[in-house]
């Protein structure tokens, strides 16, 4: 089924016998058909090595922690997007390349595990199988179509072969989309008041509990300003007003710099369409800036260069 | 500052860069020209430093309008902060209005020191927009 | 005297809520863009399917609560009160998040020091309990002693049955509010058939907590915190969507010469939660402040009132992106498979 | 706790007649931590001060308020009387309410609800003033002039004249640069080396110039007052204290090649000085056509070398050097004009460049001075100029005018005039631009002399015979015009230096999209870079004629003494900041500095009990000059501008809003 999968497991157990490797951050498999993030330090852990669509795309982020203080090299497994998120924390001095060790494997992308309970019942396991999905839920086994399951950033995914990789497995298994921008001209396409509307009902739902930020790749500053007291950037005070300024402030800190994981909003316990801010900014920073792909991380950030003959609107 | 709904004048926060703008609002001074007194300058070093957080600050706060002001590109005091700035309001002006912010509340105008005239016009041009828009409600903080 | 019972069609449930909102606000759960929500109800149907993604305590303990106002003036400082709590009719919330106010209740409301908002909004609200007829995927209410028919924490106790709600009081002011919106009566085996259906459910995950609260005591250096909270990305999620979470902050709004002091939520999942001035924090890391949560609903609370602080309502199942869960992390600890 | 004075100006009526003073006062004695409010007639006059000064004094003041007029105007004299009050200085904001409020609005009630309006803004950010303190930075005195042209030579003079040391850096085998290629100069046609070769000596000999020619800057570190500098002193092969630089060496050489000099006109052997008048006077081994470089044999020179001079062994040599300052004088080079294949340059050899006519009427040149066809040797009887080759042409050239074409075609119609009886001239222009002293005149000679000017481009140049068909147009006849030539001379453009980025890089300045270097401000920083303590001169920074580019090389001098005038450098407190704990060493901030004042350290934090070590942003408070720029690119707010800080705007802006 997935026939890199041993060959995966047996250079990760290879990877953990070299000396001066500290962790190997990938999934295991988890309870409810979940496929968790594990950090396999021994080799003989190689074998409970998993990679499938219930696994969440959430691994870059993991390096931070796992780097500080220590010296040792790092092997991440990484699909399309979790590549790019480490290129992400490599641009961003956060982490040094070499310290890595990028495993890439094909992503079938990721799926809607609370669709997929909602339509199945209790789920026991999901796995890719070529283009299809085999998943093991209420005690059946179902093949389903993956487009009707998966994660709403997966759909238009640009990048799900991982780039700049030590190694890889596996061969691709879903080609490159461009990204959709028809939800952000939408969006443009109300009169204003209504798209306040529409952002104000998004935002009195945010609970303030910073997930969209802990997951985010480009989210990786070792204090963030939305934490800082003083100066108080964003206030204390729970309101919609400063809501909307934690979401404004978040999107323009991430501008230019997001890797479209779209993990912001896959995490979002309230159904706020993070990635939506995202999508808005990489289209216009592409449009204005003349930058080719948005979300590959460049050598410097759009907004920390120029160029005299930019766009003039303020004369 | 709302004195009842006939008299009720927009409230325009302008950061204006030290070198030209505010030069340039320093001019329109000494040189008499009137302009409607909505406008509330803050001065900054260069349009560079205005971080875009400023400006929704100001609207949480109270504000009917903000204005960047800065020196022409090519004329910066520090050579390059208002290409950076440049950038950086071509994006937020984009994304506050987005968020469903009107299009006329956050101005960006090139004033140099030696346009005291551009800006007693932006500031009236400005003032009369927010007029017709009416009061800004959008993102502003309620009475606690 | 068996408690009357009464029967909301479908079809009339709006007209009850309006008659509901005629005195007091009524707090219900609502579809906002696909994510249902507690809000005011102002008209619009209620979305009474499944669970609110944020708990009920949201209405008891507000995200953002006004202690008083303040007013600075030369030499002095002049103080101005919170406004009034308004009476409220808390409809449809599921019996896990109402189980969850008895919890809190023990916290806030016993002992020496009281929470007094918290008592002001338990006071004025009224909460009209939805009987659970189906189990969300990730629903353990029954390993931690609540049922899907459990009337702990309401007034009244609303037991679906077909397209209709059969309501049955469970306090005296539950009793005397049916009463007063003049419904229809319910048949006693449309009720018992209703209420049997609620009861006999089967909820999905199955752990036991009493076998863990009894070992965390010697586990306080275990390594599992440290393997287990590495997979932690430090977010709240887990806090702030959870009916038995309290944890609050202190701040003063400044504006100008004036402002407020409010609380807000505040998570112990969050680094600056136990910051200290001067920058000590005595949970540095990830590990400490997640063993704290978990420690916190297993064993602190469990030996202070002889119960964990949960109520098995599975949110953190469905939503921590780590899958690093209440469930989960009993079962870790050899509280089942 | 912060003790706040507030002093209102009534600027006798300016303010007073428009807002109310009173009312202001009361209402500001009600802002926080205000417990002090004075009005006065005029708050800058010495009693005014004065006042300020006693109640800072009487009233613990430790911050303090001037609303007033604008801080452009008297921001410095209230610091100046915060600092005699022993208060630091930077604990003032001004509330601008003349020219931003007394003076532009005439309702009385407007006028007053908004000065009060900016007084609670200066308030508010007074509270978060910080007392700061000018740091010093020691000044090197000493001078890395780069490029040894006339602009070069000048600053290096300037500078040296004045007492200070200077380095000249030259990376051709002598000084000179490309004046030393002229023959005569417009609008005067004085001898150019007549003028030139003095400067150049006076620079060799001068006891503070030293001269280090056959030399490249490699590598260019630190700031202002204290620049490291490398430089990489290339072998000539010649020990030059032994030479007596008699010539018997590159007479023998057996070794020949194109002379660059006299731009591949004339030859040179492998050991050479590029022309006559070289300075230093003494050969080096071009080692690239040495025979004995190449062969391991021959060392002909070595044996008539009376001196012992010759050392094949010598090594390239790399110094690091430390600097105060920097001029940057590297000049200009030819358009490559082959883009214009339609004149025929390469293929017709009578197709030549301004500076090939300059060298063939040389009296040093290759022809001795005698202009004559490159082909057959004969005198030219008809020469076409072509004007703008490459200049304003955004097509095929560069977009800008060079400047100083217009001037030396003139002067070449003059000289041929002059050298050769009867001889019909034939320039092709779009504009003939003379805008300098004594220009227009220059030009109205050539034209009196003979030289007929034609308004129009050169479409085409081909060989009939052995002449040269030059076919264009005669934009204000509206007709074709067709000359038979027998030379033709492009006016190429003036472009910058192919590897000026690579230097502009090196020493941390900006270019312009053409490869000149930018300065400071285009009107009133002229020579000055964005980099503190780096000045240009010349051609690298936009085409010159040589007076300006003197005058540039002058000007550029007069600021490397004014910066040496000074034991130590002040530089102003309002810079940025790093909160180190705050910030996570992404560095985004690096690239928006345009004095390259970010650059990394490595800091060590205890955390849990490890020890992390990381890195962190630094500012160069020296080369930082408070823009701020740098300040919004970094999320955290760990980059922080002192006097402009995020908490003050901050506080400004919820001050200034209600």
């Amino acid at each position: 089924m997935t026939a890199w999968l041993d060959a995966l497991r047996d250079h990760v157990r290879e990877f953990l016998s070299e000396p001066g490797v500290d962790v190997f951050i990938g999934y295991r498999a988890g309870r409810r058909g979940r496929e968790v993030p594990a950090f396999l330090t021994r080799p003989e852990q190689a074998s409970g090595l998993v990679l499938g669509p219930a696994a969440s795309g959430a691994l870059a982020k993991y390096v931070l922690e796992e780097a500080a203080g220590t010296t040792g090299r790092l092997g991440v497994l990484a699909r399309g997007c979790e590549a790019l998120s480490l290129q992400r924390l490599v641009r961003d001095l956060r982490v040094e390349r070499e310290r890595l060790h990028v495993v890439g494997v094909p992503c079938a992308g990721v799926a809607d595990l609370a669709k997929l309970e909602a339509s199945l019942g209790a789920l026991e396991k999901v796995e890719s199988c070529g283009e299809r999905w085999l998943v093991t839920a209420g005690g059946n086994r179902h093949d389903v179509d993956p487009s009707q399951f998966m994660e709403e950033r997966c759909r238009d995914c640009a990048s799900p072969w991982p780039q700049q990789c030590n190694i890889s497995f596996g061969q691709a298994v879903m080609s490159p989309a461009s990204p959709d921008y028809s939800t952000v001209a939408a969006l443009e396409a109300l009169p204003a008041d209504e798209r306040y509307a529409f952002w104000i009902r998004q935002f009195e739902r945010c609970l303030r509990c910073f997930a969209c930020r802990q997951v985010c790749p480009a989210c990786s500053c070792v204090e963030c300003s939305l934490d800082l007291v003083d100066p108080p950037w964003l206030g204390r005070e729970i309101t919609v007003p400063a809501q909307a300024m934690f979401h404004y402030t978040r999107a323009l800190h991430v501008a230019g710099r997001c890797v479209d994981c779209g993990q912001c909003q896959k995490v979002c316990p309230v159904g706020i369409p993070v990635a939506l801010l995202n999508r808005k900014l990489a289209r216009d920073i592409q449009e204005l800036f003349d930058v080719q792909n948005p979300f590959v991380p460049g050598e410097i950030e759009p907004l920390g260069k120029f160029r005299a003959e930019d766009r003039e609107e303020f004369m | 500052m709302s004195v009842g709904e006939q008299s009720w004048k927009p409230t325009i926060v302008a950061f204006c860069c030290n070198w030209c703008s505010y030069a340039g609002a320093d001019l329109a001074g000494t040189s008499r020209l009137q302009y409607p007194a909505t406008v509330r300058i803050i001065r900054v070093p260069c349009s560079g430093r205005v971080n875009p957080q400023f400006i929704v600050r100001a609207f949480q706060r109270g504000a009917d309008g903000v204005l960047v002001a800065g020196c022409h590109p090519g004329d910066c005091h520090y050579s390059t902060g208002n290409y950076y700035a440049r950038r950086r309001f071509l994006l937020a002006t984009r994304f506050l209005e987005y968020l469903g912010i009107e299009p006329g509340r956050l101005w960006v105008r090139w004033i140099s020191g030696s346009e005291g005239h551009k800006f007693a016009t932006v500031i009236k041009e400005m003032s009369a927009a927010l007029e017709r828009l009416g009061p800004n409600v959008k993102l502003r903080e309620g009475a606690l | 005297m068996a408690t009357p019972a009464y029967k909301i069609d479908a079809g009339r449930l709006p007209a009850v809520l309006d008659d509901l909102a005629r005195h007091r606000q009524v707090i219900t759960r609502m579809d906002r863009d696909g994510v249902n929500v507690f809000a005011r109800y102002t008209g619009d149907m209620p979305s009474l399917r499944g669970n609110g993604a944020v708990s009920a305590r949201e209405h008891f303990l507000p995200r953002m609560e006004k202690i008083h106002g303040y007013q600075l003036a030369p030499g002095e400082v002049r103080l101005s009160p919170a406004g009034p709590v308004e009476p409220a009719v808390l409809f449809g919330a599921r019996p896990c998040d109402l189980a969850a106010l008895e919890l809190l209740d023990r916290v806030l409301l016993e002992g020496e020091f009281l929470d007094t908002a918290y008592q002001a909004r338990r006071a004025a609200t009224v909460n009209m309990a939805l009987a659970c007829d189906s189990a969300g995927p990730g629903c353990f209410c029954r390993s931690v002693g609540v049922s899907p028919a459990g009337t702990a924490g309401s007034d009244v106790i609303l037991y679906p049955s077909g397209q209709a709600l059969l309501a049955v009081a469970t306090t005296a002011r539950g009793a005397e509010l049916l009463e007063s919106l003049g419904l229809p009566g319910a048949a006693k085996d449309e009720v018992d058939r209703a209420q049997d259906a609620c009861e006999q459910l089967v909820v999905p995950v199955a752990v036991e907590t009493g076998p863990v609260t009894a070992r965390l005591g010697q586990r306080l250096d275990d390594p599992y915190w440290a393997e287990a909270s590495r997979r932690c990305l430090g977010c709240g999620i887990c806090t702030y969507i959870c009916p038995t979470c309290y944890c609050f902050a202190v701040h003063d709004i400044n504006r100008g010469s004036q402002g407020a002091r409010v609380r807000c939520w505040d998570s112990c999942m969050f680094k600056d939660f136990l910051t200290m001035a001067g920058g000590h924090n005595p949970r540095p890391t990830r590990k400490e402040r997640f063993r704290q949560r978990f420690l916190h609903k297993l064993q602190y609370y469990p030996e202070q009132y002889g119960s964990p602080l949960c109520v098995g309502c599975g949110r953190c199942l469905d939503k921590c992106p780590a899958g690093l869960d209440m469930a989960g992390v009993i079962m870790d600890l050899g509280g089942g498979q | 706790m912060k003790r706040v004075g507030v002093f209102l100006c009534w600027c006798g009526s300016n303010i007073a007649a428009t807002v109310d003073v009173p009312a202001l006062a009361e209402y500001a004695a009600k802002l926080p931590n205000v417990v002090y409010v004075e009005q006065n007639k005029y708050t800058c006059s010495e009693p005014g001060q004065e006042q300020i000064r006693k109640a800072i004094a009487e009233h613990r003041l430790n911050r303090v308020v001037v609303a007033a007029c604008s801080p452009r105007m008297h921001e410095t004299t209230f610091r100046r009387t915060l600092a005699s009050a022993s208060l630091n200085p930077y604990l003032l904001e001004m509330a601008n309410v003349r020219e931003h409020c007394s003076w532009v609005h005439q309702d009385r009630a407007e006028a007053t609800a908004k000065a009060r309006a900016l007084v609670r803004r200066a308030v508010a950010k007074v509270q978060l003033a910080r007392p700061l303190f000018q740091s010093s930075i020691p000044v090197n005195r000493r001078a890395l002039v780069i490029g040894g042209g006339i602009a070069g030579i000048q600053a290096a003079l300037d500078i040296a004249d004045s007492g200070h040391k200077v380095v000249l850096v030259e990376r051709e085998p002598t000084i000179g640069g490309r004046m030393a290629q002229l023959d005569k100069t417009f609008p005067t046609l004085d001898c150019s080396s007549c003028i030139l070769t003095p400067k150049m000596v006076d620079a060799a000999q001068h006891e503070n110039i030293q001269l280090w020619t056959y030399s490249e800057v490699e590598e260019v570190g630190g700031y202002v007052g204290n620049f490291q500098v490398k430089i990489r002193r290339r072998a000539t092969s010649i020990n030059a204290s032994a030479c007596t630089g008699c010539g018997a060496c590159w007479e023998k050489c057996p070794a020949k090649t194109g002379n660059e000099f006299d731009l591949g006109l004339g030859q040179r052997k492998a050991i050479y000085v590029p022309f006559p008048q070289a300075v230093p006077n003494k050969p080096v081994i071009d080692r690239d056509l040495c025979i004995y470089f190449k062969t391991g044999r021959c060392r002909i020179c070595q044996r008539f070398c009376t001196a012992g001079a010759v050392e094949f062994e010598q090594q390239d040599v790399v110094v690091e050097e430390t600097f105060g300052a920097i001029v940057a004088a590297t000049g200009f080079e030819q358009f490559d004009h082959a883009v214009y294949g339609e004149y025929g340059y390469g293929k017709h050899p009578d197709v030549i460049t301004g500076l090939h006519l300059e060298r063939l009427i040389s009296a040093s040149g290759p022809s001795d001075g005698k202009v004559k066809r490159p082909s057959n040797g004969a005198v030219p009887e008809t020469v076409v100029f072509v004007q703008c080759v490459g200049s304003r042409d955004e097509a095929k050239g560069v977009s800008y005018c060079s400047r100083a074409c217009c001037m030396y075609t003139a002067k070449h119609a003059i000289m041929l005039h002059e050298k050769i009886p009867g001889v019909s001239t034939f320039v092709f222009y779009i504009d003939v631009r003379a805008a300098g002293k004594g220009y227009e005149e220059f030009y109205a000679r050539a034209q009196e002399l003979g030289a007929q000017y034609v308004r129009g481009r050169v479409a085409r140049v081909y060989q009939r015979g052995d002449k040269l068909v030059v076919m264009g147009e005669d934009t204000l006849l509206g007709a074709k015009v067709q000359v038979e030539a027998d030379l033709v001379v492009l006016a190429t453009a003036m472009t910058a230096r192919h590897d000026a980025q690579s230097l502009a890089r090196t020493l941390g300045i900006s270019y312009d999209q053409n490869g000149f270097f930018t300065e400071a401000h285009p009107k009133l920083r002229p020579v000055e870079t964005n980099t503190a303590g780096i000045f240009l001169a010349g051609a690298c920074q936009g085409p010159k004629d040589i007076p300006d580019t003197v005058a540039q090389g002058t000007a550029a001098a007069a600021k490397v003494n004014n910066l040496f005038a000074k034991e130590n450098l002040l530089a102003e407190p309002t810079v940025a900041t790093v909160n180190e704990a705050w910030c996570s060493g992404c560095l985004w901030c690096k690239p928006t500095c345009p004095y390259r004042a970010i650059d990394s350290k490595t800091i060590s934090q205890r955390q849990v009990g490890k020890i992390l070590t990381r890195q962190v942003a630094t500012v160069n408070a020296g080369l930082c000059q408070g823009c701020g720029a740098c300040t919004v690119a970094c999320r955290t707010g760990a980059m922080n501008l002192l006097g402009f800080s995020n908490e003050q705007i901050l506080a400004e802006v919820d001050a200034i809003c209600p």
